[in-house]
């Protein structure tokens, strides 16, 4: 049997990721990662406009579902923190941090869950299911998995092109790692060796749907050998943490090593959506150590370690309360689309579009 | 009292679970306290212990699975998170269980439970009516119940019948159909149901767009117009005599799906009509589906992609005038 | 020199590959010095080195890989190993190809070569005609090339389209039809031809099915009828204007198509010319299909189970007395 | 990095793979697994009748393709024998030996291939696309992965049911192992802890692919601890290791262990049908030790431990030749399905046949 080997070497990775230990102190002390503040402000951001999203779904502002990555900010962020231009960007239904981190407007994210006319989705598609392919960021389809395997694509397209120094990063959920397509997307990337980061964040449930009934391995980063993936286990609540394992993974593809799965370990802080209020989820579970807010746990940090006054704290938050506000008073401004106006055709070569009828 | 579509699914289960010991059921979040994505199958995991169970995400597998276990005898109830999903699902569906009796004689008895069709806000991806794809193809009954009573009766038939059936349950109508009980029995599977009679057009339709094709038919009625509507019941074996039989007795078929327009089963319905019964036409056939995009999520978008009652409407009054 | 269909694809993919950079092929056994399954890639990997890559079986991957490439401006060429397999695909095709540019205004501009149809001895998952499923959903292209010039100018078409496309090539016509030289150009995309004249009936149809529907007009002609052949050439655009002028000619319909029957290109084409052009039938159209089973292996049961031109001549002759 | 660790893990199950050592004596020695000699029987016998599918394929006599399992008998026939009434079997393309150990008559073979019409598949399917469900043989379709599933389902089911003591086998190539639908399979069966074992034959090829374009892990047997089975290696030219590392793992799913991979190494001795002469299989690689046959192998271990003599050997390939022929014989006198008097339902229940055209 292989499993003794197995976690020897997986508490080895797991030592790696768990970063420098801080000390509390009243002096300025270093941050734990020279990016931690500004991860920081986009964790604060993210957090801060998904709460104000939830507020205007419940108020029934917003049609079909609102879908956040409370608790998953600080791996998120480091998804989209460590990308440069040039690279690609696969985010899922978590991501909002990584994608602000990566350079996603708010207004992008207003406009879609408000169903604006001018965002980037046009009303056509809503809620998380948005992207700027034209900006390396992928515009998730919601079959699970599917995402990994375009990302190898844009990889491989690049290195066809002579591109040089990319990467790709693409963020899946333990749920997803089940599907058949992300293994196909794996096992692609590995052998077409192509300098790929792929970010699983298991928090513990698919919906409804507990660990248990979902794999029965003691740990998913063990996938990572099969497919001849690097491997790392990640505490999903120490943001620290956090941008050392994955910004460290973005450095060794962009070295030219092997693929890397980071596999992180958070709690989902919300329902599913927020239809969803995850009365399935007992509390000894919430009482578990990755069930920390990391976001509270990095201001701490913050706090603890004195990297930044109250004030600053105070007018970081207003700043992104402002910066909230601002991006849902203009996509609310904006016009919605309209059925007659639109332009009912699924093929950028208007005269190649089929005909069913005949024209009126 | 009063039984929603969505709770005559559930209890169509419920009684199944109790009925025959064959019956699982399997699916994402079926089981637990949560009981799916719909709540389909609320507290029946609790009621039924060890036979309503959580899978995965792994639709190949989940219906592979309940393949497996209906060659042993079992009677697997799959229910898909939403249609959409089941086109990862689709070649253990048309390739294993279609065509295993036909290469093995022995049939398949899986029921595939597909939560169909848009509603507001649902998007690309969680909005798909996939009959025609799975009626295409050997070796499948595709079901596609309109009604609350239908609901009821065709699940319990679904999972009666040996072979596999594909259960076409639309989203729209969980909340909105209402009926004041359930019926022991419907009419049988493969019959079609003359929703409405009427002598001036007949409309076919199936699944949510049965609401559309009747409010066209009220809001005909109101001009003096007598519009049959018919309900396809099951879109595969299709009723053809049933639709014949009505077209002799109006002259004008308007067929109306939801589906994407391209060879579904509108296209179908008039294959057969004129190939059949030519004579019986006094005008063209016509039809109406979906737009042939992606479904759109913004519900003005969505209002417009779909067929509605008033453009069920404005079709029927234009082919009345011919 | 004689080329044939098989030919005239790998011709057409070597010059892509020759004149166009943003070109490369991707697929199951299409590299090396193998050169795919039936050889459609033969040599070509070798000329283009890095350009002809041999891909593990991931159906799905495959075809997300080439879809992510497209995105940063290549145009891939997949090749399925049997049109079957292109199932274990579906969900890429519909649901992240055909909703890319509606969804995001950016085009897809993959290619799909489809290995299509039944041969002698094949049986039922290496024989299947799967247009009728990607013509359905919104977004796709689908070309299904009857003769050897067409196989070669359409694949070109195909890889400079931006929009993704859907190729079935059938592989019955592999070695059967050959072609004294490949054309520069053909008729543009979405345009159907008529392949052969006639004023008594219209027989509508497309790819391997073509060669029984002009084998049967011969035979007809025998008798003294002129039976014009319309070839759809793309199942998707369907060139509705081509089939309903013919019509308007002939008075008589009949489609011909070698997949399933419900709701197939036939249906389509009906459903169109009835609702469309009704007054310029004097007969019920009629269609003739494969069986509503798989396909089987036995040469006996297969030919029986695809249209042929026996029985195609036979349907046109009741028509013709109609 | 885990790799080092994985290794050390691996060869230690190797090594439990590989069986006793056998010496070379004059005198007769005990078989090296108490199985060896049937087994060797079912693989000769195996051998014979693909030798003569291949002879009649040649010679026009069979319409298709014929796919034989020349090199993986020792791996195959150890996936048969094992079996008892009530265990299910999902054999794939190369498992003639497995399923003739498994019980399948030779007839259900010849019937098959020769398209009679009385065989288990009517003419209706071909070649290597066969199989008796009612009697656990499972009958595969052609997309790879899609058994293994299929073969948990019938475990559930049984499980359900109340039956007791029982297994199943599902066999895979490694091209088969990279498909979505396998992965799901493994998943779900370690999920639902079904008695399940899982025999994965690396022959070094799918179709023309080289094992480089299928995978980029070091090993495949590092996939099992993914998916929370015990994996195994094995060398696949050994039929005692087939035997004892096999015959091992079906005890072990029997006894209520997890779910069981072995992956055997060999090479596959033909083109990946008749129709191909493997032109792309490298000199090189002919020469390597998984490159042996095993059935000369095995022959040869019997000769050197002198289990049976000369004369017997000589009796048992004569009988092997007559059950062949007389299958043969039989089935190409039997009739041919005839297209007119076919029932052309692929319904069980003809009242629901659908009826697109009217009956004429
Ligand atoms: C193939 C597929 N099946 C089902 C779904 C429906 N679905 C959406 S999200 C979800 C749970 C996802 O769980 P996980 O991957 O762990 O991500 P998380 O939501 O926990 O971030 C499911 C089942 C889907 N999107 N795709
Ligand atoms: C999903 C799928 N894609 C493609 C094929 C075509 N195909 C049949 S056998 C084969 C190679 C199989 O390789 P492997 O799994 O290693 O088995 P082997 O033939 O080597 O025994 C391929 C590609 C298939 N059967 N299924
Ligand atoms: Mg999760
Ligand atoms: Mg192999």
């Amino acid at each position: 049997m292989l499993q003794t080997a197995q976690r020897t070497a997986k508490s080895k990775t797991k030592k790696a990721a768990s970063a420098p230990s801080h000390k509390t102190g009243a002096d300025k002390a270093a941050p734990p990662h020279d990016r931690f503040l500004e991860a920081f402000r986009w964790m604060l951001l993210t957090r801060t406009l998904e709460e104000k999203l939830v507020s205007l779904y419940r108020g029934g502002l917003i049609t079909g579902g609102v879908y956040i990555g409370k608790g998953q900010e600080a791996v998120s962020v480091a998804c989209g923190l460590f990308l440069q231009k040039g690279d690609i960007f696969a985010p899922l239904i978590r991501d909002q941090a990584g994608r602000s981190a990566f350079g996603e407007p708010l207004l992008d994210v207003t406009r879609t869950y408000l169903g604006s006319r001018l965002g980037p989705m046009r009303g056509r598609d809503g809620n998380i299911h948005r992207g700027h392919p034209r900006n390396n960021e992928l515009a998730m389809v919601s079959h699970l998995g599917a995402m990994i395997s375009v990302t190898v694509g844009t990889l491989m397209a690049k290195r066809l092109k002579g591109d040089k120094n990319f990467v790709g990063l693409a963020c899946i959920g333990e749920g997803g790692m089940q599907t058949g397509s992300f293994h196909e997307g794996m096992n692609l990337a590995a052998v077409e060796q192509v300098p790929l980061v792929v970010v699983a964040t298991n928090n513990h449930y698919a919906y409804s749907t507990p660990n248990d009934r979902e794999f029965a391995c003691r740990d998913l980063v063990d996938r990572a050998i099969g497919y001849g993936f690097e491997g790392y286990s990640l505490d999903g609540t120490d943001l620290g943490a956090c941008l050392d394992v994955i910004g460290s993974a973005v450095k060794r593809v962009r070295a030219g090593r092997p693929p890397q799965l980071v596999v992180a370990s958070v709690l989902r802080l919300s329902g599913h959506g927020e239809h969803d209020d995850a009365s399935y989820v007992p509390e000894e579970v919430k009482r578990q150590p990755f069930a920390r807010d990391c976001l509270k746990v990095a201001e701490q940090t913050i706090v603890d370690l004195n990297l930044v006054d109250a004030e600053t704290l105070g007018k970081w938050r207003k700043d992104a309360i402002a910066q909230v506000e601002e991006a849902i008073a203009a996509a609310q401004q904006e016009p919605a689309p309209e059925g007659d106006k639109e332009d009912w055709c699924a093929l950028s070569n208007r005269g190649l579009a089929d005909q069913p009828e005949s024209p009126e | 009292m009063s039984i929603t579509y969505l709770e005559a699914i559930r209890e169509a289960q419920a009684k199944l679970l109790r009925d025959d010991e064959r019956v699982f059921i399997y699916g994402q979040d079926v089981g637990g306290t949560f009981g799916g994505a719909f709540k389909a199958t609320k507290g029946l995991a609790k009621e039924f212990p060890g036979r309503v169970l959580n899978a995965p995400i792994s639709e190949d597998a989940i219906v592979g699975t309940a393949i497996g276990a209906a060659m042993q005898g079992m009677r697997p109830i799959v229910e898909m998170q939403f249609a959409d999903f089941s086109s990862i699902a689709l070649n253990q569906i048309l390739n294993q269980a279609g065509t295993h009796y036909w290469r093995t004689n022995m049939p398949i008895p899986i029921t595939v439970r597909l939560p169909s069709g848009g509603t507001k806000g649902s998007g690309p991806f969680h909005s798909q009516s996939m009959e025609s794809i799975y009626a295409h193809y050997p070796g499948l009954i595709v079901m596609t119940p309109a009604t609350v009573e239908d609901a009821y009766t065709m699940l319990i038939e679904a999972v009666a019948i040996d072979d596999p059936v594909i259960y076409c349950e639309h989203k729209y109508l969980y909340y909105h159909l209402k009926a004041d009980q359930l019926p022991e029995k419907g009419l049988p599977t493969g019959r079609a149901r003359i929703a409405r009679e009427g002598r001036d057009l007949t409309i076919v339709s199936y699944s949510a767009m049965m609401q559309e094709s009747l409010a066209a038919a009220e809001e005909l009625e109101r001009d003096g117009f007598e519009i049959e509507v018919v309900d396809l019941r099951t879109v595969k074996p299709l009723d053809t005599d049933t639709v014949l039989a009505s077209v002799a007795r109006t002259g004008r078929l308007l067929c109306v799906g939801e589906s994407f327009p391209w060879g579904g089963a509108t296209a179908e319905v008039i294959a057969r009509v004129t190939s059949q019964g030519f004579h019986l036409l006094d005008a063209a056939p016509q039809r109406l589906n979906a737009k042939d995009t992606p479904i759109p999520y913004h519900p003005n978008l969505w209002s417009t992609h779909r067929p509605n009652a008033k453009n069920v409407a404005a079709k029927a009054r234009q082919l009345l005038r011919e």
